[in-house]
């Protein structure tokens, strides 16, 4: 079975990025399925969580390059946000390969076929997400 | 310890001159060893202030919203946690009248034996007080060289390990984990009025731990309670200071 | 709920490689999928008739379009519902175009990932609510804060469209560094000449309030509702019954203070008007030099003013005014040469800045016009001129091009060429840029038509000896390095945003980039905009440029101001964060997190402005307790996205 | 940073025309960065100007791109062949000779 990937990308230039790969009829893996956030600031740490509980296996975040965002400081909030969540998951033995964030710009249709397919091969390499569903089972205690 | 003498004696002298209604502090509970917060309305009763090592709770979680104003002893872990509160307007600095009190840790407690100091009063580099009106002997606050090592010990002992004992580590006590959520009531800066996890569309369990310690980010003042009270041990204070950590580098 | 679905064939861009009648025919899984089609250009006039029909034969409550990117027809879909009588925020676009079937070669791979995008989009749909955009009242006032070319022209342009405009400057008079100016290039046509027209215009315009001598203290309020709080410094003059002749500062016996408008190279009164043509020509009292503040003694000028115009006790005044924009317009001034301790700029008097040169070669200058040395008043037969000092440094001036140095270079040497033709010119120069209109003819002409001598090359080190600049040079071409003298010696010297830019920002709230200039909201395709809804840029404030860019972008800032002036209301982006005060315990974590500013608190709890809040939702991730939240990005919406893409 | 440090010259020669040996070199030190720069390290490290350079460092402290043509000049003293030795210098030592000198033939010896 496939990895599930979900991509939140930002309207302005991620998003617009993933346009430009498709535009320039570039490819990538068909498990990566994108959605649209107005900023990289509103990916909410539950809505990556959640997906993970979902059962996805991995979660990749794209943003503005630093500097670049449409509303001037929102891509350094959720550095800052996310990076605190990417080592609370690899300190609490999450592996920190499941989770990206990655600054795409409106015009690197090619940087965004490029990621994508680096992070699916990436995620692929580590199987589906066990781990995430087992944290809490007695049942998982045991065999992992 | 005669703190506990000079707390009553200002207690009732404040009380008498008008300047506060009542009193929070600690009362003896039903074990020696179990001393628990309480609110002090008549000057009478303020004689069973009562203010020794058991005394664990941190009360600034108590004054949240409150509008008489109220005398509050505060210890340096439990001042932060005001410090931050009051930043956070869950409480008016002006109906609060503080005394910073002294404090040399607090035990734990077995079959109602006293044992080593707690594990935050081990690890606690906390001597300063942000904010109070009064001190009493703060001066005997011994912390600062011993545990400035020990706070990130355990952090930084579990983050040499491979990912995968990190793994079973968490597993072996998330799965004890019967979501009681004392962590979650006793935590001075979780104060929602109605928590992401039992609203609406609830996140799964699983990732609660992670989701509250998230929410303390750049706000927990590593006080402690969250692993003092929980009932199965679990140490979900080092989710916290792991935050710490991460943001200090 | 009554959601119709319509997949589009795009021609064959998407039904190339996926399988849209399956599409349609899944979707009706969903019991509230009540209406699915499909449709070979649903862009098209035929495929929006085909839309709204469907929405009324089957009261569709919700719309879900699967088709090419929402960056591509978002509004034209959201207008066809608006037809169909459908709140326009109720559509949801699949993206089963740029980012589906141009993407996956594989059919079965494309076709069952834009099934899953167009069920996530039908539970997007399904917690939509519909969204109204709000509106704000305009008031028909702007404020431009500079009195330069810059804030002369924005102001000129917005009273001329019937605006009432108050224009502030912090010196006694409106003209800015123009006015210090000589001659302009590349016509050579006088400064004075073509300013002083329009400054007596902008003071005579009836739609235009000059606030001379006065500074902007601090600004509240978004587009359409500023507020601002202006302090009118006290001029110890009654600007009504001063008639500007004079008397004052001829008596006035403090007379030996350096004066700014001549860089120091003239003295002025201590009560006085910058410069002859000063609009209003009304003086000032300065208060730190005046011996009538200082110790009580003279008062000379208000016992020889007629109409009694004098008034030392007169204080200042501070007022506030609405306003429906604002326009930035605050110049620049001369970088320091502190750092530049090799061109003995402080040490000798005959080494000056090219803007000190201006005010010598000025018929209204401290020599009356004619070129003289500063230490001996002697006319040089010699003259180097330096450029790039400050500029294009990164070590310790400013990285940028001050852009303006070469084109002055050029005409302050044909300038001189054409007063004194037997002065000996050299020009130090890195590159010369002339890129305007009729530049690098003019350029050229000062060296084929009046032999100015340019040497690409470098001056090390000047040192005056007995009256006489010895100076270090290189010449590149030559590959040598030589030396040579001269009798005075012009610094090109680098521009840099005036000291009133950084606090204007921070009242405005509007970004600024580490230079110190005012930051636009694009720099291709808004440049005269500010990243602040309501906040225009006008001239040298957003970085260096000549007059003729700067009246260019004056007025461009203008037409910008009127656009929103000329509405009575402001449509607001509706989907703006939005607060449930049931659950806020107003700690305001989400008020340092809005670079707009938007957000503050309302009796304990936050409340969301929607005429200064952009949408980005970096307060509704930030909240603890999902408080907070953003219209059209609700948590739900999302998190039922995530759900159906996962499952 | 070395590499990307002489790319940022853009040949103003101020380091030329700060440089008080310059009108003595057969190569000033611009062309040492503009040589090094285009890969013909060689041409500087036979240079004679290498060796009259003071090490005053004017060059370094005028140059407006952060360029340091005097450490160029030492790194392509101590890749050269050539070797000046430390007791050959004793004879050249006269009476109040400007302390800089000193420092800068000490800096060459080996």
């Amino acid at each position: 079975m496939s990895v599930k990937i979900v991509a939140f990308c930002c309207n302005w230039c991620s998003y617009a990025g993933a346009d430009l790969a498709g535009t320039s009829r570039l490819n990538y893996p068909a498990q990566v399925k994108i959605i649209r956030v107005p900023c990289s600031c509103r990916v909410d740490v539950q809505f990556i969580l959640r997906a993970f509980v979902r059962g996805a296996d991995g979660v990749i975040v794209c943003g503005c390059h630093l500097g670049d965002c449409h509303y001037s400081t929102g891509n350094y909030h959720a550095e800052g946000r996310l990076t605190q969540l990417f080592s609370l998951l690899d300190f609490m033995g999450f592996e920190r390969e499941r989770v990206h964030l990655e600054w795409i710009s409106a015009a690197e249709g090619a940087k965004f076929a490029a990621t994508m397919d680096a992070f699916v091969t990436q995620v692929s390499a580590l199987g589906k997400n066990e781990r995430y569903r087992n944290m809490y089972t007695k049942a998982g205690a045991q065999n992992e | 310890m005669n703190e506990q003498e000079k707390m009553r004696t200002r207690a009732k002298e404040l009380h008498a001159a008008g300047i506060i209604k009542q009193v929070l502090a600690w009362e003896a509970g039903a074990f020696p060893s179990y001393p628990a917060p309480a609110f002090f309305t008549k000057p009478n009763a303020f004689e069973k202030i009562v203010y020794n090592e058991f005394c664990t709770a941190n009360l600034s979680k108590y004054v949240i919203n409150i509008t008489e104003k109220t005398l509050i002893f505060l210890r340096p872990c439990d001042a932060h946690s005001f410090a931050q509160l009051v930043k956070e307007n869950q409480v008016k600095r002006e109906n609060t009248y503080v005394i910073a009190v002294g404090c040399e840790g607090c035990v734990q407690v077995d079959e109602g034996e006293a044992r080593d100091l707690l594990e935050s009063c081990r690890t606690c580099t906390k001597t300063d007080y942000p904010l109070f009106d009064e001190e009493i002997n703060t001066q005997n606050n011994p912390r600062e060289s011993t545990n400035k090592a020990a706070r990130f010990a355990e952090v930084t002992r579990l983050d040499s390990e491979e990912n995968t004992a990190r793994y079973a580590f968490w597993q072996a006590h998330f799965s004890q984990c019967i979501r009681c959520n004392a962590c979650r009531n006793i935590c001075p800066t979780c104060h929602c009025k109605e928590c992401v996890m039992d609203s609406d569309h609830p996140l799964d369990g699983q990732f609660y731990h992670a989701i509250r310690a998230l929410h303390q980010d750049g706000r927990c003042t590593d006080c402690g309670q969250c692993s003092r009270v929980c009932p199965r041990g679990i140490p979900v204070h080092l989710l916290n200071r792991k935050l710490i950590y991460t943001s200090n580098k | 709920m009554r959601i119709g679905v319509f997949v589009c064939h795009c021609g064959s861009n998407i039904k190339a490689t996926i399988d849209a009648e399956y599409i349609a025919a899944q979707v009706q899984q969903d019991a509230k999928v009540v209406h699915a089609a499909e449709y070979p250009y649903l862009c098209a006039e035929g495929g929006q008739q085909k839309i709204i029909n469907a929405v009324r034969e089957y009261q569709l409550t919700g719309v879900v379009i699967c088709a090419c990117s929402p960056r591509m027809h978002e509004n034209t879909f959201r207008k066809t519902a608006a037809k169909a009588g459908l709140n326009p925020y109720q559509i949801e676009i699949a993206n089963i175009r740029e980012q589906c079937s141009w993407v996956h070669k594989n059919k079965d791979a494309a076709t069952g990932k834009a099934l899953k995008l167009a069920k996530a989009a039908i539970a997007r749909v399904k917690l939509a609510l519909p969204l109204f955009a709000g509106e704000s009242a305009v008031t028909k006032r702007a404020l431009v804060i500079g009195g330069g070319i810059a804030g002369i022209q924005t102001a000129l342009d917005i009273a001329e469209a019937g605006f009432a405009v108050d224009l502030v400057e912090s010196t006694p008079s409106i003209g800015g560094k123009m006015a210090q100016l000589d001659k302009t290039f590349p016509t050579l046509d006088c400064a004075a000449c073509i300013l002083t027209p329009k400054m007596v215009d902008a003071a005579a315009h009836e739609k235009i309030t000059l606030h001379t001598y006065s500074e902007v203290e601090e600004v509240e309020g978004f587009v359409g509702n500023f507020t601002a709080t202006i302090r009118k410094k006290a001029r110890s003059v009654d600007m009504k019954k001063c008639t500007g002749c004079g008397a004052c500062w001829e008596k006035c016996p403090s007379k030996r203070i350096p004066s700014e408008f001549d860089c120091g190279l003239a003295n002025r009164t201590a009560i006085y008007t910058p410069f002859a043509q000063a609009v209003p020509n009304v003086p000032v009292i300065d208060r730190a030099t005046c011996i009538k503040f200082k110790n009580g003694r003279c008062g000379l000028c208000a016992d020889v003013c007629q109409p009694a115009a004098i008034d030392f006790t007169q204080e200042d005044a501070v007022f506030t005014q609405e306003y429906g924009v604002i326009i930035a317009a605050t110049g620049y001034q001369v970088f320091s040469l502190d750092a530049y301790g090799e061109y003995a700029y402080h040490d000798s008097k005959n080494v000056i800045t090219s803007l000190e040169l201006e005010r010598l070669m000025n018929a209204a200058g401290p020599t009356g016009g004619k070129l003289q040395r500063p230490s001996d008043g002697k006319a040089p037969k010699k003259i180097t001129f330096i450029q790039c000092v400050g500029s294009r440094d990164i070590t310790r001036g400013k990285p940028y091009c001050s852009k303006i140095c070469c084109m002055y270079t050029a005409k302050h040497a044909i300038a001189i060429k054409e007063k004194y033709p037997e002065a000996e010119i050299e020009i130090f120069y890195i590159d010369v840029r002339t890129p305007g209109k009729g530049f690098d003819e003019f350029y050229r002409r000062a060296v084929e038509v009046y032999g100015v001598r340019y040497i690409k090359g470098q001056v090390g080190k000047i040192a005056e000896m007995n009256g006489i600049l010895h100076m270090q040079a290189v010449d590149l071409l030559e590959n040598k390095r030589f030396d040579t003298t001269a009798d005075m010696v012009v610094l090109a010297a680098a521009i840099e945003p005036s000291p009133g830019a950084k606090p204007l920002a921070q009242m405005l709230a509007t970004p600024m980039d580490t230079l110190r200039f005012f930051s636009e909201a694009h720099p291709k395709l808004r440049p005269v905009e500010s990243a602040t809804a309501g906040i225009f840029l006008s001239g040298v404030c957003h970085g260096p440029k000549d007059i003729p860019e700067t009246v260019a972008q004056a007025s461009a800032a203008a037409c910008k101001a009127i656009g929103v002036l000329a509405k009575d209301k402001l449509i607001t982006n509706p989907c703006v964060a939005k607060v449930n005060d049931k659950k806020c315990t107003g700690c305001g974590r989400c008020i340092d997190v809005c670079p707009y500013k938007a957000i503050s608190l309302e009796s304990n709890a936050a409340e969301a402005n929607p005429a200064l809040c952009q949408g980005c939702g970096g307060c509704a991730s930030l909240c603890p307790s999902n408080a907070m939240d953003l219209n059209g990005f609700t948590h739900k919406q999302v998190l039922a996205e995530v759900d159906a893409l996962c499952r | 940073m070395w590499k990307t440090m002489i790319e940022r010259c853009m040949q103003c020669g101020r380091c030329s025309a700060a440089c008080p040996v310059a009108p003595f070199m057969d190569m000033p030190p611009h062309k040492w960065v503009y040589y090094a720069r285009n890969g013909e390290g060689e041409r500087v490290q036979n240079a004679g100007a290498i060796w009259q350079c003071l090490s005053c460092f004017c060059c370094e402290a005028r140059c407006p791109r952060g360029v340091k043509p005097a450490q160029l000049a030492e790194e392509k003293r101590a890749l050269s062949n050539k070797v000046v030795l430390l007791e050959s210098l004793s004879e050249h030592v006269i009476e109040n000779m400007p302390q800089q000198l000193l420092v800068a033939a000490l800096r060459k010896a080996r």
